[in-house]
């Protein structure tokens, strides 16, 4: 099967910044399977629908999933309890197309970061560009130390690393990359594609949009984009949720 | 093992669970779950004569118990339908249902006329759309136009005939009466009901259609309701739905008067819902001693 | 503390929550947890003519985020209405609606004659309650019906004037402009959806009226549509209501168009709703820096 | 305040037979109000409507309540855990009138057994007559023979005491007490309100009806009654749950 549902048991949780969360969650079964790039589909005690979380990471026979309160169904998810089974759908979507002996840029803005790890891991030469809020909004970073030759840092309000935005390091380097992986809020992707497109270098982006049976069937996660020169909608669950940059009509 | 299996207008189901039109596309992303021959049948993603791209996003959001969407009829068109996606569904052993949506009569006689000629099992008016400007739900919402487009229709349909209604009326049954005098070969109910959300920061409603159709269990005790005064008004089956989520609700559908059933919202929580459904409605007849599904179809004991 | 005032049809509200009718009775039970003067206002207990007994139980059922009712207007009549309840009432410091229901034209303008002779400050009259026989909801579901029950009461009516709308029609914006056109000062929405719930182990109707009205977080999303779509078709005041459930909603149907609220089935899991949704609105207002509630009123920004 | 609304704390869990719990929860501000045959209104997460169980005794600094799984309420009730908050309305109705010097039946049905152990506690000379489907179901026996001069048991199948309904007992010894004190399905307090007639005594029952706000306001918990001979509906949360037999038209 390419997915299924699964109970998957929490078996590590940690807060990692205020908010933000770190879950390990058990099931071969599911992760075996699982690219970079993917999401899978969560089931909200209490919730109509699914809520859909990258993967940020397979390692140690479990699945990691990075996530942010935004609302009250990832607000509830931050509630459970390790031991407590999740009811997963997944691996869901299209990926990261990560090619042997290539240079790539994964460039990751606040809770775009997670999906770019597990990516970067699989990349030969990897440098990563990470932008946060603030100091106190950082996630990841010595996740990515590890697996990237190159860690850029930048804040919003310049309380850590550089004082700016991703661009600025992404401007600079873009000439040293084979590609650039990207996500983050949709501005910060739609400025990424402008410096990838300037450069000449293949650009792939991670769209998000609300979600409804996260398969392809239901067709409300649409993303307008322009494939082979014809403009329609396509769908972040299937044919996403990563899209090359000049396919995505911003 | 109980006999599970239904007749809706001469179209025999092996089972009373379809899946709703628009929650499951054209049956491939849901066959990786179970075989579709699993299901009594699959109401495809309603059609348009010519493709369409449908609304921008965000077309969903969550409500209490329920769900908006406003898809607006994005499809590959009937065409590409018939080409395409009908010779592998048509091969799953399953009934289908082809669900058609146009903006004028002529829409709606065309693709009547096309699919008559095609492997469907049935075809589905889907006059009740509320996510399209033009058309849709304008045709289900009087007793006269209901009438006027399956008169319309009619002599075009080869096919089981289902017209389906919307709840976003003062009186379903009079509508569904209309439909039946036309020619209708059985109805099914209910189409989502119209609701808005609003983000209270933007300030914009949550849908960028703005308004958009709920479904899901918040809408079940409204379907429920609507099917029994269905149930009374015509001879015709019905198709019920409307938030069915358990094999509680399946239940209660059809002892209000439904001969066979579309599950859809609860799909997304739970893929495996119709065949959980199934289980139930099995185990609940034969812990009842009750032979055939189809007997409690309508054997709601009203209080007098 | 930003500014909660209201003003409904020239009645001044110290804030915008008031309870919805039948959920409060006359407010006598409430008052163990809070002086009555922490609301907006108290919209009372359905009453009639005469004393009625209400419907046999039961009369209540839940519902995914939701419930049925159908007590069926019981209530002492408006003479005892008038003699025992509205005394105590009157002297609370909170705005009182006479909520009235009648069988026919008469009944409801001897209603409106008495009560304008009496301490109430408004009048709502309900022409949507779904759950009597005679009158109720039959007057509020045409427009024609509901311009002439509006033009009959009128004369009568020396207390600014409360239509309540019924959700259960095809268009609720013509029905609410055929009450505004025949004098209505303002108009409330949404009374209950009609729903039904079955027993499958005795086919049974759980409510002994057979059906019940919805009201609850469940028809939240369809209130909020109505609303929208009445304060594009009025220019009288809006009292929203249909599942507010928390500040947060009730910010939302402010945006959607209403003036004031009215709460009713959150007051049965939370007897304290209206003082932490007054509570919410007001830590909203100040963290956006918007001096006064009557700011958002109708200040949703639709998308074209 | 006559009641209110509070976060009782869940100090002591027991399952006394099979779908029937016994809770024990704490605060000493509602209790310190309850009557026998009283009842709070519990919220149950994820419900729109509030449950309502008797208070089975008041001891210790703790509030019992008994109740047995019959849907999903109480099936979500039931897997609160040790330490879990209640939300809990209450003391809420009209209980039982117990007074000085007389000796009392209390006859209860299955779940209607609960409500009559506080009562029993607080009368001056107390007979029981429990009745259960059968042995499996029996609930709270120890604690009525501890609160009871004399206790009768009847199984409907004759697994354990006396096998038939509780009216037969009743009827031996209605001729001995001064009142009766039932609780239970509507057809044995319909029996039991016929024997106490034909016996010329006193009694009370505690009637069942499906509620919305539990205070009185809502009118949807109507019981038709027969007061001052006129017929109408009285709410079985303000008037009730218990009223004189006479006033209830069955
Ligand atoms: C493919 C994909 C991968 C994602 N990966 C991550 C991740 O790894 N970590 C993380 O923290 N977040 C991720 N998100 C965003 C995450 O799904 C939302 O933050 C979450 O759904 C919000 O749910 P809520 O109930 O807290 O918010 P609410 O606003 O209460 O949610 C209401 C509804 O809107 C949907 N919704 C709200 N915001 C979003 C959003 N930004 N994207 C999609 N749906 C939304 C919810 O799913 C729900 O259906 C991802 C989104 C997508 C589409
Ligand atoms: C005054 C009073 C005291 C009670 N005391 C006890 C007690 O001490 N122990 C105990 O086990 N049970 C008691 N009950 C019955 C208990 O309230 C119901 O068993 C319970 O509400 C069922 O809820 P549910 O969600 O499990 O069932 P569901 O059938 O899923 O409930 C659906 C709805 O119907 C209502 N309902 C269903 N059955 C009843 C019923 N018999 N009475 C009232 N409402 C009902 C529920 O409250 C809910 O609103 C009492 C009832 C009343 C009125
Ligand atoms: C995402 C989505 C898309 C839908 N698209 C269609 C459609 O194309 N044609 C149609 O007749 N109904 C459509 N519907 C309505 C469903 O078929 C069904 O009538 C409704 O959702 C109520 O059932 P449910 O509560 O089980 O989902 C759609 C519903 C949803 C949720
Ligand atoms: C138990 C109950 C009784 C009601 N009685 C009346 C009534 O007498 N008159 C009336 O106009 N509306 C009545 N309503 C409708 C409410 O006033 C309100 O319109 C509806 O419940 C929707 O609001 P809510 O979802 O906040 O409860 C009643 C509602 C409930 C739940
Ligand atoms: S969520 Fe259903 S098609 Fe993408
Ligand atoms: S439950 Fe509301 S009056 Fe009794």
């Amino acid at each position: 099967m390419k997915y299924d549902t699964a109970l998957c048991r929490l078996v590590e949780k940690k807060e990692i910044a205020k908010g933000f969360f770190d879950f390990r969650v058990q099931n071969t079964d599911l992760m075996n399977n699982a690219l970079p790039g993917q999401f899978v589909h969560i089931l909200v005690p209490g919730k109509t629908l699914r809520r859909p979380i990258s993967i940020c990471d397979v390692e140690n026979g479990c699945m990691r999933l990075v996530f942010e309160i935004r609302g009250e169904g990832t607000d509830i998810l931050s509630q459970m309890k390790v031991g407590d089974d999740l009811d997963i759908l997944g691996p869901l979507g299209t990926g990261f197309k990560i090619e042997k002996g290539k240079k790539y840029a994964f460039v990751g803005g606040g809770i775009g970061t997670p999906p770019l790890l597990y990516a970067a891991k699989q990349a030969d030469t990897a440098i990563a560009v990470l932008g946060f809020r603030s100091s106190d909004a950082i996630i990841l970073k010595e996740d990515f130390e590890k697996a990237c030759s190159k860690v850029y840092l930048t804040t919003d309000d310049g309380s850590a690393g550089h004082h700016g935005f991703v661009t600025d390091p992404l401007s600079e380097i873009i000439g040293e990359v084979d590609e650039v992986c990207a996500c983050g809020p949709t501005p910060m992707l739609k400025a990424i594609a402008l410096i990838a497109q300037k450069n000449a270098k293949p650009c792939q982006i991670s769209m998000e949009e609300r979600m409804g049976c996260g398969v392809g069937a239901c067709l409300v996660c649409a993303c307008k984009t322009k494939i082979n020169n014809v403009e329609g909608y396509s769908h972040v669950c299937k044919a996403g949720p990563v899209f090359r940059a000049e396919e995505v009509v911003f | 093992m109980a006999d599970l299996r239904v007749n809706v207008a001469g179209v025999k189901f092996q089972n009373p669970l379809i899946a709703a039109s628009g929650t499951f596309g054209f049956g491939e992303e849901y066959s990786e779950f179970y075989p579709l021959s699993k299901l009594g049948g699959i109401s495809c993603k309603g059609i348009t004569p010519k493709k369409r791209d449908g609304n921008p996003p965000p077309r969903i959001a969550e409500t209490p118990s329920g769900i908006l969407n406003a898809v607006g009829l994005q499809n590959p068109g009937v065409d590409y339908f018939i080409k395409e996606e009908l010779p592998r569904l048509s091969k799953q052993g399953t009934v289908i249902i082809a669900n058609v949506a146009g903006n004028t009569y002529e829409d709606y006689c065309e693709m009547a006329e096309k699919l008559s000629n095609s492997e469907v099992d049935m075809i589905e008016l889907n006059i009740s759309c509320p996510n399209v400007k033009a058309g849709g739900v304008q045709f289900g919402t009087s007793c006269e136009s209901v009438a006027a487009i399956t008169k319309a229709v009619r002599p075009y349909c080869k096919k089981p005939l289902i017209v389906k209604l919307s709840p976003n009326v003062t009186d379903i049954a009079s509508i569904a009466k209309s439909a039946e005098s036309e020619g209708a070969d059985a109805v099914s109910l209910i189409n989502t009901i119209t609701g808005m959300r609003i983000d209270i920061n933007t300030r914009r409603p949550i849908i960028k259609n703005n308004t958009g159709g709920l479904s899901g269990a918040a809408i079940f005790p409204v379907a429920v309701r609507m099917v029994w005064q269905v149930a009374n008004a015509v001879k015709i089956p019905i198709i019920g739905m409307g938030g069915i989520s358990t094999w509680k609700d399946a239940v209660e559908m059809l002892i209000a008067g439904a001969t066979a059933l579309q599950i859809g919202t609860v799909l997304f929580s739970d893929p495996y819902a119709p065949i959980k459904i199934n289980d139930g409605i099995n185990a609940f007849l034969e812990k009842n001693g009750i032979k055939s599904v189809s007997e409690l179809t309508g054997s709601i004991r009203i209080w007098e």
